[in-house]
């Protein structure tokens, strides 16, 4: 028999507002098991926990009933009082007589007779509880970060520097991501390659980073501290550690119609390529669709000129398995599509342009070498309209935009503005805007700089259509502050397209088990105090994976989730929840039916000798639960038709208790 | 009359018993009754001689019993497996619970089987029963003329909708005609689904209101093979033997259902050993149906090593809440 | 929530990740909902034996709802996929033995959703308290 | 009615939310007969609500749209500032001796450009 004690919470007026704290511990005191019973204003006090640890020693409790907010809450602290006085911590249970009843119900005697019952609960529970121990895994000192933007490259560099291996794996032929496209970065407006390709460099000088570019995730097995990871690592048809980069390949390769995605289909690459000068690592990439030796065997002029000999046709895509402790997510973000936004005339002029490929077209290095032109005639553009939120802010229910805030664009649109009026005097730039966000360092004083210092005309509505007309793009737009229509002849109109998350997060989500909100933007476990972290434990964030993000916060974040990585890698063991499923080899039939419910590969079967009453030998094929891998979901306890199968601390006899002590 | 003859079976057991390819032989002896043929093990070609039965009474399925004799027999086993007994074998495999090793299969084929029940019924103090082509010469106590029951009227109700083989590795297939099944077995099933709630309750409740607990059916069932039953095992919260607890007594059906959903192959034994004659096996078709309609149709132990519906999952699944609906969309 | 002054037992199993987390938010906003309704926690909805269901249905529950995350946000990946089928298959079998059909419930209640969590007991402890108590699976093996 | 009951009967209308309206001025961006307008979409928008009805009500403007329904297409936020004119109107012409148009304005209005449709339509839409 447990000797049980009970401690009721008021937590101030929260609880004892609703529920007679009193009248709940002296119902309580004569609940079997239950030898002590007490309430105080709070339990979580340093004062409520000497309460307990002292009942704990003079009453020789064996268990513990907590009354008081959530479990999720406080049922973490409560079990490291009862292990300071001696006692398992997973002995103690809590009655969630906040959240789940004096806060939700409104008069004292519907409270008061809630809490009891609640009470009742998790004495029968307490009294079926056995000590629990964790077990422990060991941490593979090994972290993956996937997506190689700015957001995975800090976090490889950072995690790296503590001394850790790092993989990075890329989708692209080349690291660096979305910054690489940019061409200055507000509000310092320092070159976006500037300060970026040394960190670029550092990762693949680093000997602690493995850059797995053109690859992808194909599977993620395992758990916290010990994930197992499948890599697609793509056919490029060339080999990576011989190619010099030095280009002669691309230079000789006649297909040259296509479309260079790094500028956003602006103007053309060839079929083998390498994305960009700085690119890393600075290796071609034959593209297996426009190849014409890949696609008919014909060609093969790539081959001939490689003087290394680097060039490999009969490449295949090569999956690499590898084990590690942390999993960093960094996939980023990218402009939405923009064809369903027929009034701004995106897919009728070429004029039209997003603000991405703006920056390529203000890029040094860009299609136009930087020079600011019109794309359809070459010609220099005197007007220019800036559109704002296309996309962002929209209605949940329209069917085409976001329905948050993609917080970059009042920054970039203000920057593309204030450096077209500095490099174009002649220029006329209207920014039409809803909203002008600005909440960040220095931010609103470059935005106010755009237009006091540059003249940047700011015009506060919104542009209602675009419509082509021979060389001019004729622009109607409201300006509310003067309750007139506008009509401008435009020679270029940039949309601030909304952003969104790329597209292969929720299958990695998936993959990862971690979670996501309706926008396919990752969760984190907390959102003010967990930012960093997935739900699922060893799953990190960096980066706009996790929401709009300009670079210093990506930066910052980027570090934050390194830390965290970094927090989890030195260590050499992780205690596992001893919440997890124990199978009764006693009864277990062998059958495999929780084998094939269990998410986690945590279940095999071995075949077992067992002596039966007549002295003979049987062999019978058992369950065996791993308890590093298990859980503790359950799915296995309701699979076992024999009842072989059970849950620490969520025994059927225990969920049992508790039914019928709330249906008593 | 089954149109195999009990000589072929035994005539082919013994041969096999006395070139020591097999060691036992499990097939079906006579107890008190004519009608009453139950699963023995025979060890010799005399006992084989002696005792062993075939006949439209060996309805017994002998599976099950090859989980206990293969672990504690050492030496292969001859089993005689109907077409329906086949399934119910290739569950067992899929479930690891019979070393395959140490069984002979012989595939019997089957001709239909005789319901005692329905020959009781209208038959007191039955002194024998006398096969014919057609049916059954039934000798009472009370008469002297036999009274004659047709083999229609007599057939076991899973005989109704026999499935015929399942796809199995036999060692040894005796070659034969297999009783064309004629019924939906879901009749029934459908039948109560469109009762009101209160003519099923009151269906079920003068029904179930009949059960004693004797376990035959938990006994007899080829799924029902756990080491100890939940109902047993005094840590699952539920186990009584007494009243004391109502929840084993009146919810012992609807577990043992769902214990068994999905890998019951509906053999029918736990309806055929009722001494109450309570329709278990509505149950078990009641889940059966369900599954067929909801995740598309499934034969437990048609193949071995298939997947069971409640181990298995599909992101698109029926929502709980759209059962009903969604059923009452595909009766209408 | 008493209907004609009947006061319903309902016994909610809240998965602990999304399920149980909306119960608490719903405290934090202060939604209220009847107090007929007593949460139970379990680690996944998947840890929900249907002997539990039935077991609070003989010690007298008037009506049981299971509550977990959505399906494709399981905590544990797949869990809630397989109490989809289990209690879709017991809930048709408990409808087929006659009981009503609205005493059991499964809703997909996810950590943010504290609102819909409150919604959901008001509409299920209204609705079953209409149905007035539950003496049928009690009975079911006691002819009158 | 008072102008509280008169700004939630063209609410109950025309089914519209004027609280989703984020003022972004796309509506009237968008509005080929803006220049016509005395009030713009936009403010058709704020002053339903905020409630200034009786100035909306007594607008020429609102006989200017065209029903072109390029606000309710472009609105980023599912307003649907048409409507709530439609609405107006609606309740303009419930009013006794508000017609718009009478059957005798007809014969001075029609000439061989106007479709027929035109004018039945104008009817059909002006008068009770």
């Amino acid at each position: 028999m447990q000797r049980i004690g009970v401690f009721v919470c008021w937590c101030g007026s929260n609880i004892a507002g609703t529920v007679d704290v009193h009248a709940v511990a002296e119902a309580l005191k004569t609940e079997p098991g239950v030898v002590f019973s007490t309430d105080y204003q709070y339990m979580c006090s340093q004062a409520g926990q000497n309460i307990i640890k002292d009942a704990i020693r003079d009453y020789r409790l064996t268990g513990v009933v907590v009354c008081s907010c959530s479990p999720r809450m406080h049922e973490v602290t409560f079990r490291k009082t009862a292990s300071q006085a001696g006692l398992n911590p997973y002995m103690v249970e809590i009655a969630n007589i906040r959240e789940q009843c004096s806060w939700v119900h409104k008069d004292v005697p519907t409270g008061t007779e809630k809490a009891i019952i609640l009470g009742r609960a998790a004495v029968a529970k307490v009294n079926l509880n056995a000590p629990l121990t964790p077990g422990e895994s060991l941490v593979i000192k090994r972290a993956l970060v996937i997506g190689g933007g700015i957001a995975g490259i800090q976090t490889a560099l950072d995690i790296a520097d503590a001394g850790f291996p790092v993989d990075i794996v890329e989708k692209q032929p080349t690291i660096g991501g979305k910054m690489a496209q940019l061409d200055k970065t507000f509000p310092t407006l320092d070159c976006a390659a500037c300060i970026l390709t040394p960190k670029m460099v550092d990762a693949a000088q680093n000997e602690n980073i493995r850059i797995l570019s053109y690859s992808e995730v194909e599977k993620v097995g395992g758990f916290v501290g010990n994930f197992e990871v499948t890599i697609r690592k793509k056919a490029r048809y060339v080999k990576e550690d011989i190619c010099t980069g030095c280009g002669a390949c691309v230079e000789k390769c006649p297909m040259k119609k296509v479309p260079n995605e790094f500028n956003l289909g602006m103007d053309n690459r060839r079929a083998v390529y390498i994305p960009f000068a700085q690119a890393v690592p600075k290796v071609a990439t034959i593209d297996p669709n426009y190849c014409n030796m890949l696609k008919n065997g014909k060609c093969g002029l790539c081959a001939r000129v490689c003087t290394a000999g680097a060039i490999d046709y009969t490449q295949k895509d090569e999956l690499i398995t590898e084990k590690y402790g942390a999993i960093v997510v960094a996939t980023g973000y990218n402009p939405i599509s923009l064809d369903k936004f027929d009034e701004f005339a995106y897919n009728q002029s070429k004029d039209v342009i997003s603000s991405l490929e703006f920056e390529r077209l203000t890029n040094a290095a860009g299609p136009t070498a930087g020079k600011l032109v019109r794309p359809s005639d070459g010609k220099h553009p005197h007007t220019i309209v800036f559109v704002q939120c296309v996309g962002s802010r929209c209605d949940a229910c329209a069917e085409k935009g976001k329905e948050y805030c993609s917080k970059i664009c009042c920054m970039y649109t203000a920057k593309h503005a204030m450096l077209t009026r500095d490099k174009y005097p002649d220029t006329e730039v209207y920014v039409f805007y809803i909203d002008v966000r600005t909440p960040g360092k220095n931010f609103d004083e470059f935005y106010r700089r755009a237009v006091e210092e540059y003249g940047v005309h700011y015009v506060k509505g919104m542009v209602g259509k675009v419509s082509p007309e021979g060389d001019t793009l004729k622009v109607q737009a409201s300006d509310l502050i003067s309750g007139k229509q506008l009509h401008i002849d435009a020679d270029l109109v940039v949309l601030a397209a909304a952003i969104e998350p790329d597209a292969s997060a929720r299958p990695l989500a998936t993959m990862l088990t971690a979670s996501m909100d309706t926008n396919d933007f990752f969760t984190e476990a907390h959102p003010k105090l967990r930012p960093v972290e997935s739900p699922t434990a060893g799953v990190f964030l960096s980066g706009a994976c996790q929401g709009p993000k300009d670079i210093p916060e990506t930066v910052s974040q980027a570090g934050a989730a390194a830390s965290k990585v970094i927090g989890l890698l030195v260590k050499d063991k992780l205690t596992t929840n001893p919440c997890v499923a124990q199978s009764n080899e006693l009864m277990c039939n062998g059958c495999s039916s929780c084998e094939l419910v269990c998410p986690y590969g945590a279940i095999t079967y071995i075949d077992k000798e067992f002596r039966m009453p007549d002295r003979s030998i049987q062999i019978r094929r058992v369950a065996q639960v791993n308890p590093a891998v298990c859980q503790g979901c359950g799915a296995c306890t309701v699979a076992c038709p024999s009842g072989a199968m059970d849950l620490n601390g969520f025994k059927s006899e225990q969920i049992i208790a508790e039914v019928d002590a709330i249906c008593r | 009359m089954q149109k195999v003859t009990a000589k072929t079976l035994s005539g082919k057991a013994a041969s096999l018993l006395n070139a020591g390819e097999v060691k036992y032989v499990l097939g079906w002896k006579k107890g008190e009754f004519d009608y009453d043929i139950t699963p023995a093990l025979f060890e010799s070609a005399e006992e084989l001689e002696k005792d062993f039965v075939w006949n439209d009474f060996s309805c017994a399925n002998l599976s099950k019993y090859l989980i206990k004799y293969t672990r504690s027999l050492s030496g292969k086993i001859l089993v005689f497996l109907k077409p329906c007994d086949t399934f119910s074998f290739n569950q067992l495999l899929t479930e690891h619970r019979i070393d395959r090793q140490k069984v002979y299969a012989v595939g019997v084929p089957c001709s239909g089987m005789a319901d005692e029940k329905k020959i009781r019924e209208n038959a007191d103090g039955i002194t024998a029963i006398s096969e014919t082509e057609e049916g059954y010469l039934v000798h009472t106590l009370y008469s002297d003329a036999p009274a004659f029951i047709s083999k229609e009227e007599a057939l076991l109700e899973k005989c109704l909708s026999c499935k015929g083989w399942a796809h199995i590795a036999l060692d040894e297939q005796i070659e034969g005609e297999v009783f064309a099944p004629s019924a939906d077995r879901f009749d029934q099933v459908k039948a109560l689904e469109n009762m009101t709630p209160d003519e099923r309750y009151h269906f079920w409740q003068n029904e179930l209101s009949r059960c004693i607990r004797c376990n035959a059916c938990r006994d007899v069932c080829p799924a029902c093979t756990c080491e100890k039953c939940v109902f047993d095992n005094p840590n699952s919260g539920v186990e009584n033997k007494a009243a004391a607890n109502s929840f084993e007594e009146k919810m012992f059906h609807i577990i043992r259902a769902f214990h068994v959903a999905g890998r019951c192959t509906d053999c029918g034994e736990c309806s055929r050993v009722c001494p109450q004659k309570i329709p278990l096996h509505l149950l078990n078709r009641k889940f059966i149906n369900d599954i067929d309609s909801f995740y598309g149709e499934y034969q437990a132990g048609l193949d071995e090593g298939s997947r069971a519906p409640l181990v298995d999952y599909d992101t698109g699944d029926l929502e709980p809440s759209q059962v009903f609906d969604w059923r009452d969309g595909q009766n209408a | 929530m008493p209907v004609n002054g009947y006061k319903p037992l309902i016994v909610a199993f809240c998965c602990n990740w999304c399920s149980y987390a909306g119960a608490d938010l719903a405290g934090n906003n202060r939604l209220n909902y009847p107090a007929d309704v007593k949460i139970i926690r379990v680690p996944c909805s998947c840890r929900v034996n249907p002997m539990f269901v039935l077991r609070a249905f003989q010690r007298g529950a008037d009506g049981v709802i299971i509550c977990g995350c959505h399906p494709g946000d399981c905590h544990y990946t797949s869990g809630n996929y397989f109490t989809r089928r289990r209690m879709a298959l017991l809930f048709s079998m408990l409808d087929y033995l006659g009981i009503e059909r609205e005493r059991t419930r499964v809703e997909w209640v996810s950590a943010a959703e504290g609102a819909k969590f409150a919604a959901t007991m008001n509409d299920f402890a209204e609705t079953v308290a209409s149905l007035g108590e539950n003496k049928r699976l009690e009975d079911l093996r006691c002819k009158k | 009615m008072n102008n509280r009951q008169k700004q939630e009967e063209i609410l109950r209308i025309s089914g519209v939310n004027a609280r989703k309206c984020m003022k972004c001025g796309k509506c009237s961006a968008t509005c080929p007969a803006y220049d016509e307008m005395e009030y713009h979409p936009h403010e058709f928008v704020y002053m339903v609500e905020t409630g200034d009805i009786d100035r909306l009500m007594a607008s020429q403007s609102l006989y200017k749209c065209l029903s072109c329904f390029a606000c309710v297409d472009r609105c980023p936020r599912g307003v649907q500032p048409f409507k709530l004119i439609e609405a107006v109107r609606l309740m303009n012409i419930r009013k006794q001796g508000n017609n718009h148009m009478t059957a005798n304005d007809i014969p001075s209005i029609l000439d061989d450009d106007m479709p027929q449709q035109a004018i039945v339509s104008a009817f059909r839409k002006y008068t009770k």
